[in-house]
């Protein structure tokens, strides 16, 4: 493939976002088709380049677009794996949408600006530099502005000037940050961190602070997290795809950019960075689990699962140590397909059956099985119950902190995992186990908008089930991990 | 600085005291008639000053003097234009029946 | 004894400017101001600058006190108060110390620039290039024509900007009469109206035809006409165009647009605004010409304003 | 024989959870029941057949693990097996009219995927994962009749197995990360026996799986939940799940070496649940809830005894099997027990009798009665107990037998009529208590290496029987005197720690509310002065004489940076 | 023949056709687009040193004008723009009924000579014909404001009146000081006296009232927000840049050897307030165009900012290029965002943001050029804006500028806060039901201003080239020491 491809990649769902803008809603069978088609052919090119990838290609594309600054474009393991997952969960989540909406209003605009954060997903996982990053997250935050307000009420009015105000205050620190670095440097790729010797230990730091706190922002760190809950607002597609694998992921990849690509592990390490950024990480993990207890909504209690689940990929990556990245990034696949498994069970729910509070919850095992099967794993994987994948990432994660002398992670691993159980058995419990109010003739898979809403959760369950119990096979993301740890950072 | 040479700047120094005047007239007038005509006067003080620098020994530079012209004429228009604004805003401030135009072309 | 007229003209020009700004009465201002004004001519005349003289007496002191004199009847009809309300007298205070500082820095920098000719050599050696006598002329037609064209075109920007001013509903009329009301003085003018329109008309002709080699030009006939055409009218020896009317209009554009086609013809021969060798004196008159007519025309209806309504007439 | 039954051992876990996967198609779902028995049967095959000591590699599952078989495990296995086969048969009898069957029949089948996963995994990744099935897959089968009492159960009973697995998880990362990255159980025994290993993990190890086997303060899931499962359900909790635990602290704990500390704990709190289990459960009303607390106070005994052995230093050798035996024993017998309270009221009256000498038996064997199983297993245990341990197994046998007596008074009154219980009910119990007393006597030369019944002198006789018969004599006396014994709710402690955590989190919730409440009506009032100020100045900033009083500023300004 | 006199002469003469034509003066355009699109390309094929003096007349008496990288970029930026505005504004000045009014009549003229005004202004360097340029701006600029509130027109005429004459000052001082006012010549013979920098002063104070830099834009808010949205668009785009780029000539290029630091700094100082205070103004509006027009106040400031940035470069070319390319941007953004407005403002007919609701759907093509442009505006990526911006925080972080670079970053958070706000009411749903009032013409225009504002994010590396063409030497030399990568 030419050397292109990374920008073809990026660029294809332009395609898709075009035509969508431009049909009217009642050709909505032929947009539906048309992201459909185009969802597919890029989880195809996507797939072929993992092929190319594992073969050791390594594929470059760059434009220089300022003086001295650089928009590169990069096909690396780690790119791939945000590549991946980003694409594969696109996927899922246009069936999921298409079923969601069915003929809504501003359908059209929805799925183009959708198309759009695919396309600046994808941009901000092949980016080679730190400003091409930035540029595409930058992006990333417009394009998925107008999704969190899509339905236009107050409320996710609210939420999306909730949300601006963070995400573009955290990138800003992050703009400058990497322009400080860049012109102490002279350089921010990916490539291989640069000689960072000769610049001052506590400027090192501040710029340090300043990308992880901007970058942080988007991972919801605390404690800049607040937007996530407020996010909620929006339909339950843009949840799912938000908490799931853009925005978020977002933030926590390039934080792991920032620490073994830009600063690199020595420095790192030598500048003490690490255990600080761990320390935060686990306080998030703490903190967002046990707000999340304290939630009423579920698509709210959701969001704070999140804001917890993502620092496990930053505690990953802070550690500095083999397992513990490789925990982080396994978890960054792993909390993507469980948490939009239990995202779009949360929407079928609240499509369905109108459930939006934990207490409506009563009897929805019954009413939808499938649905609650679904969530069921989700949640179980959330926890850390084997074999669900998200097992996987703890052990790594805990074996990970202990090499890296900070025993303490185990404790907050087993913390974690009690505040996990203490907030979703309680809605699996009322989901299974207590009896649903009357609902007359209610059918769960009754025609096929309905099977399209709830198969999409039923394969990422899977697929969470899967990563878990095949994690050593030569597929899993576990071994994709390995083969990014080996290749980057273990030398 | 001797008197005869001071005498050789007494137009612009004129000119300078004639800004400075106008400026405080300016300031000190509320209607905007009256401060175009302290505006006139810093104009006047301002082409003195232009003119006068270019007093020579014998002749004066046309150069600038040319520049005075076409400033003179420049400002009469736009003193025009003023009163115009100033009348127009009289009238409507009298008689606000009839609005000129809507702002925006609503019927288009 | 020069020096001491110049004191005492410099003094007369400060004293009419201050009473000007500061009397209450603004009549009074006015009056005094139209003589502030033919003292400034006197002082371009003192200052050898004859051309400048003739501009400020016709512009800054004849038109801009018509044209101060008609608002302020206007305005007064509207009810509105022009009469002086100064600030309180710390702010005047206060205003009067930052203003008199910046006159003496101004002074300042002004003593210590040499007054000198400048570019009066230069101006000298270039003249005999384009055949007229006026280096004024000379500098406003040809050296710097390119000012003087732009300048043509921020007149007729002002008038169209002054129309932009009407009302709705008297677009396309006329602007105000400027008609006397008081019959005996509507008598008066009537006559010297007549009398004087093709005075003026002369005056401007013969103003712009010695302009290219002695003092005179387009811009002075063009005032000596406009005031023709201010006295006609007030006279109501003839009256105020309608806007829309097409001969008028092009009357209205002639000067400019002659100035720039024979400006883009340069272009056509060399440079934009160059004057081929020889006919450089015939096309200097013949914008000229053009350029007065206009300007008369321009200034004529500057003064006398937007359209106004039928019924408004003051 | 050996290589061709290799994929056997996979096959253990497979199996039922490819029975469990058929549960899922809704048609076939309620008709798995029927098919319950023969899911643990390629296990019991296992247990017989596999080769031992042979370890079995699964390549890409999980963490890239195994499965292996050694003696111990095989008892374990086997006796599992075989009690769920029982049980199984029993439900297939049982659940046939209960609601949800294939809910019941899907949770079955992969708790016993993961009961049998527990035994034979060589990894502590495919340990986990078992015992985590085994766990909290378990939960649905605490609740499945869906009352409020089995729902509260179940809460109880969740927590607490998450609290385990928690710990579990936490103790094995650190026992991983100690035995240099190994996921390989016995590279972590063995590294947990060296000087350097962190004492956290052992103590993790026994929280976790303390829970899971009811050690004493620990314990206060058990007797709510065994008893609210449904009764086939309640046999494999009580008779096998529980080994689970047990199983666990046998593979990881370091026998062999002296670690004083935590084996004083283990012993202590072992033997203390000993005699606290049998008491408590005396003073229960519920049936099921005395075999629970029977239960808690029989695995108090094991662990006591192993945390003797473990403070002594004694061999796995001399450990191990006889723990192995005397949960086989146990599992069997328990299970045998539970399954005939569920039994008791499908019985005629005129069945009754036969039923309660099968109940009496089994109770006496466990108790310890000489020349029963019961007896043997426990005289197995009195080596890794230690002197006092056997002095304390020894009297033990007193408060069982209170215990097991205050069963048998509460086993459900017989139906009315002489009808005979379904043959699909009965003859899994029979089977089962045969099993139970049959078994241990058949494999104890296999265990000790001694045949049994041999070294019972008269004075064994003696010290062995008189708890017995002093328990005998008290039941007599209390029946006589019409005495009964206090009522205490189930699970004893739970209660006040439910409605004390409940208070907890209503206040905690309460005082975030209004610490946020407060930081919002705070931050709202400021801004409205600072708009007003705003406008003013824009206001002046809009004046043209202002503007030009600017300008002059300006002016001044820059030229005094010029000349300045 | 040169673009450098008929881009001057071509609108004069249009203008003089729009006058005598009357009501059919409109149709105009349709002519002046194409021609002066095409002039501008032909600007921009022109080779470097493209220069001439007016009619021959050697300085230090004639004029020159001169095809630099400033008038590279801007003029066809503003060309570009006055073409979209001007088909924008056919509709909304055409005559009514078939009688033709003031403002239908007037319009055009005014839009032609303030084309030509502009266009001079930028290619001229003579600092008197710029005061003729600017005046001819000025007048159209008082005229068009005028067209929205007399009374706001009035104050900015009075304002700007005395800009001029402050202006016209420095002028008499250099011509009487220097016998010259070009400021090829005067970067030669300039010295640090006392008249010279009286006159730079007055002169920067004077242009600054134009180019409506805090704290002396008082007179704009009202004037572009009352204004008709094409005289917005114009006012706010066109007018007030010629301002900036005279005084970017005059302290980079005419006195680059009279400034000192601490003046470049107050100049800087003015625009960082500038920043914060016009975007804290904005965010309190509570109607739209106010809104846009306190952006414009704050825009501003980041053109002002930046001369302490070129200043102190190590290669100055960098934040001069950001500097132009952030007017372009900014012309461009604005332009657009005005129509836009227009347009939105027209189909709700109320001009409150809260009346916008439903916006985005019911005219979503006026809603994405509003939002482009917002893109621009607040400097996020890809756009114009963010180049600019982007290459002056890295000046700034380069020099160490904390104070610059903190009201750069601080200012485009604020930008987002005042301008995702109408949006964010325009996506939520409508209180009203909406008249859809898009016409496809109308709705090209601002739709393509801000995709041009966005594009201009993409020519990054040509913006730069262009704006290197005959910078002044105190730009140009560092950048000749370091050729770029």
């Amino acid at each position: 493939m030419m050397a292109g491809a990374p920008l073809f990649l990026i660029l294809l769902p332009l395609i898709p976002a075009i035509i969508s803008f431009s049909l009217p809603e009642r050709l909505a069978v032929w947009r539906n088709a048309v992201n459909l088609l185009f969802a597919l052919v890029k989880v195809g090119i996507v797939a072929d380049l993992l092929r190319q990838v594992r073969g050791g290609v390594d594929l470059e594309w760059r434009y220089t677009f300022l003086p001295g600054h650089d928009f590169l474009l990069r096909v690396d393991t780690l790119a791939l794996l945000f590549v991946s997952l980003s694409v594969f969960l696109w996927l899922i989540t246009t069936v999921y949408a298409i079923a969601y909406f069915g003929r809504g209003p501003n359908l059209s605009r929805f799925f183009g600006f959708f198309n759009l954060c695919v396309l600046s997903a994808t941009g901000v996982a092949l980016s080679g530099t730190a400003i091409t990053f930035f540029l595409f997250y930058e992006l990333l935050t417009l394009a998925t502005w107008p999704l969190v307000v899509h339905n236009g009420d107050e409320k996710s009015l609210r939420a999306g000037r909730i949300y601006l105000a963070y995400t573009l205050a955290g990138s800003a620190a992050f703009l400058v940050g990497i322009l400080w670095l860049k012109t102490l440097v002279g350089s921010v790729e990916f490539t291989a961190p640069p000689d960072l010797s000769a610049v001052p230990p506590l400027t090192l730091t501040l710029i340090f602070v300043l990308c992880v706190g901007g970058l942080g922002v988007k991972a919801a760190l605390v404690p800049l997290h607040a937007w996530l809950p407020a996010a909620m607002a929006a339909p339950a597609p843009v949840s799912a795809l938000l908490h799931a694998v853009a925005v978020v992921k977002a933030g926590a990849f390039g934080i792991v950019r920032m620490i073994y690509d830009v600063y690199g592990i020595g420095t790192v390490a030598e500048l003490g960075l690490g255990t600080p950024l761990a320390a935060l990480a686990s306080v998030t993990i703490l903190y967002g689990s046990l707000r999340a207890v304290m939630q009423a909504d579920i698509k709210k209690r959701l969001a704070y699962s999140t804001v917890s689940q993502v620092s496990y990929i930053l505690l990953g990556a802070s550690l500095i140590g083999p397992f513990a990245v490789i925990g982080g990034l396994v978890h960054l696949v792993h909390q993507g397909i469980m948490k939009i498994t239990l995202f779009m069970c949360a929407g079928a729910l609240s499509n369905r059956l109108g459930i939006k509070a934990v207490a409506d919850l009563d009897g929805a095992g019954r009413l939808m099985p499938v649905t609650m099967g679904a969530f069921t794993i989700g949640a179980l994987g959330m926890i850390g119950v084997p074999p669900v994948a998200g097992f996987i990432s703890k052990w790594y994660l805990g074996i990970g902190g202990l090499q890296s002398g900070a025993p303490w992670v185990v404790a907050v691993m087993a913390g974690s995992s009690l505040l996990n159980a203490a907030y979703f058995l309680p809605m699996l419990y009322r989901a299974w186990l207590l009896p649903p109010p009357e609902r007359a003739g209610f059918r769960e898979l009754g025609t096929s908008r309905d099977r399209m809403l709830i198969l999409p959760a039923v394969v990422t369950a899977a697929a969470a089930l899967a990563a878990g119990v095949f994690a050593s096979s030569a597929v899993s993301p576990l071994t994709w991990a390995k083969l990014i740890a080996e290749r980057g950072y273990l030398e | 600085m001797s008197l005869p040479a001071a005498l050789g700047h007494l137009f612009p120094l004129t000119g300078a005291a004639l800004v400075g005047l106008g400026l405080f007239g300016f300031i000190i007038l509320r209607h905007p008639l009256r401060q175009l005509l302290a505006v006139n006067v810093i104009a006047a003080g301002i082409f003195l000053i232009l003119g006068g620098l270019g007093r020579g020994e014998d002749v004066t530079d046309p150069y600038p003097q040319a520049l005075v012209i076409t400033g003179i004429v420049v400002s009469v228009a736009l003193t025009a234009l003023g009163a115009a604004m100033i009348t127009r805003l009289a009238e409507d401030r009298c008689a606000p029946a009839p609005t000129p135009e809507p702002p925006g072309d609503r019927d288009a | 004894m020069t020096a001491a007229f110049e004191l005492i003209l410099c003094l007369m020009i400060l004293g009419t400017a201050c009473v000007a700004l500061l009397v209450r009465d603004f009549l009074a201002a006015i009056a005094f101001f139209v003589v502030f004004g033919n003292l400034m001519g006197l002082a371009w005349l003192a200052l050898g600058a004859v051309n400048v003289a003739l501009a400020e007496i016709a512009i800054g002191a004849g038109v801009t006190g018509v044209l101060l004199i008609l608002t302020r009847g206007r305005l007064l009809a509207l009810g509105e108060q022009i009469d002086g309300n100064p600030l309180g007298h710390w702010l005047n205070l206060g205003a009067a110390v930052v203003c008199s500082a910046f006159a003496v820095v101004l002074g300042a920098a002004v003593l210590s620039i040499a007054p000198d000719d400048g570019l009066a050599p230069v101006i000298d050696r270039l003249m005999p290039r384009i055949g007229v006598e006026n280096p004024v002329t000379g500098v406003l037609l040809a050296f710097r024509a390119y000012d003087t064209l732009l300048e043509s075109f921020v007149l007729l920007g002002a008038l169209v900007a002054v129309w932009s001013l009407a009302p709705a509903d008297a677009w396309p009329r006329a602007p105000a009469a400027l008609r006397m009301t008081d019959p005996a003085a509507l008598n008066v003018a009537e006559s010297f109206g007549r009398l004087v329109l093709p005075i003026a008309l002369v005056v401007a002709a013969y103003l712009v035809w010695v302009g290219s080699d002695r003092p005179g030009g387009a811009f002075q006939g063009g005032t000596v006409l406009a005031g023709g055409f201010l006295l006609a009218a007030m006279g109501g020896a003839m009256g105020l165009p309608r806007s829309d009317d097409p001969a008028f209009r092009w009357t209205l554009v002639a000067g400019p647009l002659v100035f720039l086609a024979i400006g883009l013809a340069g272009m056509a021969l060399g440079r934009f605004l160059a004057y081929p060798e020889g006919m450089a004196k015939a096309l200097i008159v013949t914008i000229e010409y053009f350029l007065a007519f206009s300007i008369g025309v321009t200034l004529a209806l500057l003064v006398a304003g937007p359209p106004v309504r039928a019924e408004t007439v003051p | 024989m050996t290589a061709d039954l290799a994929p056997l051992l996979p096959l253990v876990v497979a199996w039922p959870l490819v029975l469990a996967l058929f549960c899922l198609v809704p048609p076939w779902g309620a008709r798995m029941i029927a098919l319950l028995p023969l899911a643990p049967v390629p296990a019991l095959c296992a247990a017989l057949l596999a080769p031992r000591d042979q370890l079995a590699r699964i390549p890409g599952v999980l963490l890239g693990g195994g499965l292996v078989l050694d003696d111990t495990r095989a008892v374990f296995l086997g006796g599992a097996a075989l009690l769920w086969i029982c049980a199984g048969a029993f439900a297939v009898g049982f659940m046939a009219a209960a609601r949800r069957p294939a809910s019941f029949a899907l949770f079955w089948n992969v708790v016993l995927a993961g009961n049998l996963g527990v035994f034979i995994a060589a990894d502590i990744a495919s340990f986990y994962v078992s015992f985590a099935l085994v766990s909290l897959m378990a939960y649905p089968l605490v609740i499945h009749d869906g009352t409020p009492a089995s729902l509260r159960a179940g809460t109880a009973y969740i927590i607490l197995a998450v609290i385990g697995e928690t710990a579990l998880l936490a103790g094995f990362m650190l026992a991983s990360y100690g035995a240099g990255g190994s996921l390989w159980i016995e590279d972590i025994r063995a590294s947990l026996g060296l000087p350097g290993a962190n004492a956290a993990i052992l103590w993790l190890m026994i929280l976790g799986f303390g829970i899971k086997a009811g050690l004493m303060p620990l314990h206060v899931w058990l007797p709510v939940a065994h008893p609210a499962a449904p009764v086939p359900a309640s046999a494999v909790l009580s008779g096998a799940i529980v080994k689970a635990g047990i199983f666990g602290l046998l593979a990881f704990l370091p026998l062999g070496v002296s670690v004083p500390v935590e084996g004083t704990v283990l012993a202590l709190l072992g033997f203390g649940g000993l005699f606290a289990g049998a008491l408590l459960g005396l003073a229960q009303p519920g049936g099921k809830a005395v075999l629970a607390y029977s239960t808690v106070s029989q695995m108090g005994l094991v662990m006591g005894a192993l945390g003797a052995a473990l403070a002594a230093g004694l061999p796995g050798a001399k450990v191990l099997p006889a723990v192995a035996f005397y949960a086989l024993a146990h599992g069997l017998a328990k299970g045998a027990l539970f399954l005939s309270y569920g039994l008791a009221p499908a019985c005629g009256r005129g069945w009754r009798p036969a039923l309660l000498a099968v109940a009496l038996l089994l109770a006496l064997s466990i108790a310890g009665l000489p020349f029963t199983a019961g007896a043997l297993a426990k005289s197995a245990m009195k080596l890794p107990a230690g002197e006092f341990g056997a002095m304390l197994i020894g009297i033990s046998a007193l408060t069982s037998a209170l215990v097991l007596a205050r069963f048998l008074a509460l086993l459900p009154a017989a139906r009315p009529g002489a009808g005979g219980p379904p043959l699909l009910l009965a003859l899994p119990v029979v089977a089962l208590a045969g099993a139970a007393l049959i078994l241990p006597v058949v494999l104890y030369p296999a265990v000790t290496g001694k045949p049994p019944f041999t070294t019972t002198t008269p004075g064994d006789l003696l010290a062995a029987t008189w708890p017995l018969a002093l328990a005998g004599l008290l039941v007599i006396g209390a029946l006589a005197l019409g005495l009964r014994p206090p009522a205490l709710p189930e699970g004893d402690l739970l209660s006040p720690i439910w409605r004390s955590a409940a208070a907890a989190r209503a206040a905690f919730v309460v005082a975030v509310e209004a610490g946020s409440a407060s930081m919002q009506a705070s931050s709202e009032q400021s801004g409205t002065a600072w708009a007003d100020n705003l406008a003013k100045v824009e206001v002046m900033i809009r004046d043209r004489v202002s503007v030009i009083i600017f300008l002059l500023v300006v002016m001044g300004a820059l030229l005094a940076t010029f000349l300045g | 023949m040169s673009p450098l006199d008929l881009l001057v002469a071509a609108p004069l003469a249009f203008m003089v056709a729009a006058l005598v034509l009357g009501q059919g003066g409109r149709w105009l355009i349709l002519a002046a687009g194409p021609v002066m699109l095409g002039l501008s390309a032909w600007l921009l094929a022109l080779p470097p040193d493209a220069a001439h003096l007016v009619g021959n007349w050697d300085l230090p008496l004639g004029i020159l004008l001169r095809a630099d990288g400033v008038a590279r970029l801007l003029v066809p930026a503003t060309c570009v723009c006055f073409v979209a505005v001007a088909l924008y504004a056919w509709p909304e000045f055409s005559p009514k009924a078939g009688r033709e009014t003031a403002r239908a009549h007037t319009f055009w003229p005014m839009l032609y000579l303030m084309w030509g005004g502009s266009n001079a202004g930028y290619l001229t360097t003579d600092l008197f014909n710029l005061y003729v340029t600017i005046e001819m701006v000025s007048l159209a600029a008082v005229a068009l404001a005028a067209m929205g509130s007399l009374a706001a027109g009035l104050q900015y005429f009075m304002i700007a009146l005395v800009g001029s004459l402050a202006y016209l000052l420095g002028v008499a001082l250099l011509a009487g000081h220097y016998d010259t006012v070009d400021a090829t010549l005067l970067a030669v013979r300039a010295r640090p006296d006392l008249p010279t920098v009286l006159a730079l002063a007055v002169m920067t104070a004077g242009l600054l009232v134009k180019a409506a830099l805090f704290p002396l834009h008082g007179w704009l808010p009202p004037a572009h927000a009352a204004a008709p949205a094409p005289a917005s668009a114009l006012l706010s785009a066109i007018v007030v840049k010629l301002g900036f780029v005279i005084i970017l000539r005059l302290w980079f290029e005419a006195f680059a050897e009279v400034v000192r630091p601490a003046a470049i700094h107050l100049l800087g100082g003015m625009g960082a307030l500038a920043v914060i205070y016009g975007s804290i103004q904005a965010i309190r509006q509570e109607r739209l165009k106010p809104l846009v027009a306190y952006s414009t106040v704050a825009q501003l400031g980041y053109l002002f900012l930046a001369f302490p940035l070129i200043w102190n470069a190590r290669i100055p070319g960098e934040p001069w290029a950001a500097v132009l390319v952030h007017a372009v941007a900014h012309m461009l953004a604005k332009a657009a965002m005005f129509l836009a407005a227009g347009l939105m403002l027209k189909a709700v007919a109320g001009d409150r943001i809260s009346d916008l609701g439903g916006l985005a759907r019911a005219m979503p093509l006026s809603v994405t050029a509003f939002a482009l442009a917002a893109i621009s505006l607040m400097g996020l990526p890809p756009s114009g804006g963010f180049t600019a911006k982007f290459l002056l925080l890295h000046a700034a972080i380069e020099q160490g500028q904390v104070i610059y670079a903190g009201v750069l970053v601080i200012g485009g958070l604020l930008g987002a806060a005042y301008l995702f706000r109408p949006l964010s009411v325009a996506f939520g749903a409508s209180a009203a039901p909406v008249v859809r009032a898009e016409g496809a013409l109308r709705v090209a225009a601002p739709l393509t201003l801000a995709a041009l504002a966005i594009a201009l994010g993409f020519a990054g590396m040509t913006l730069i080239e262009l704006s290197s063409i005959g910078a002044p030497p105190a730009i140009a030399l560092p950048l000749a020491e370091e050729p770029g990568p």
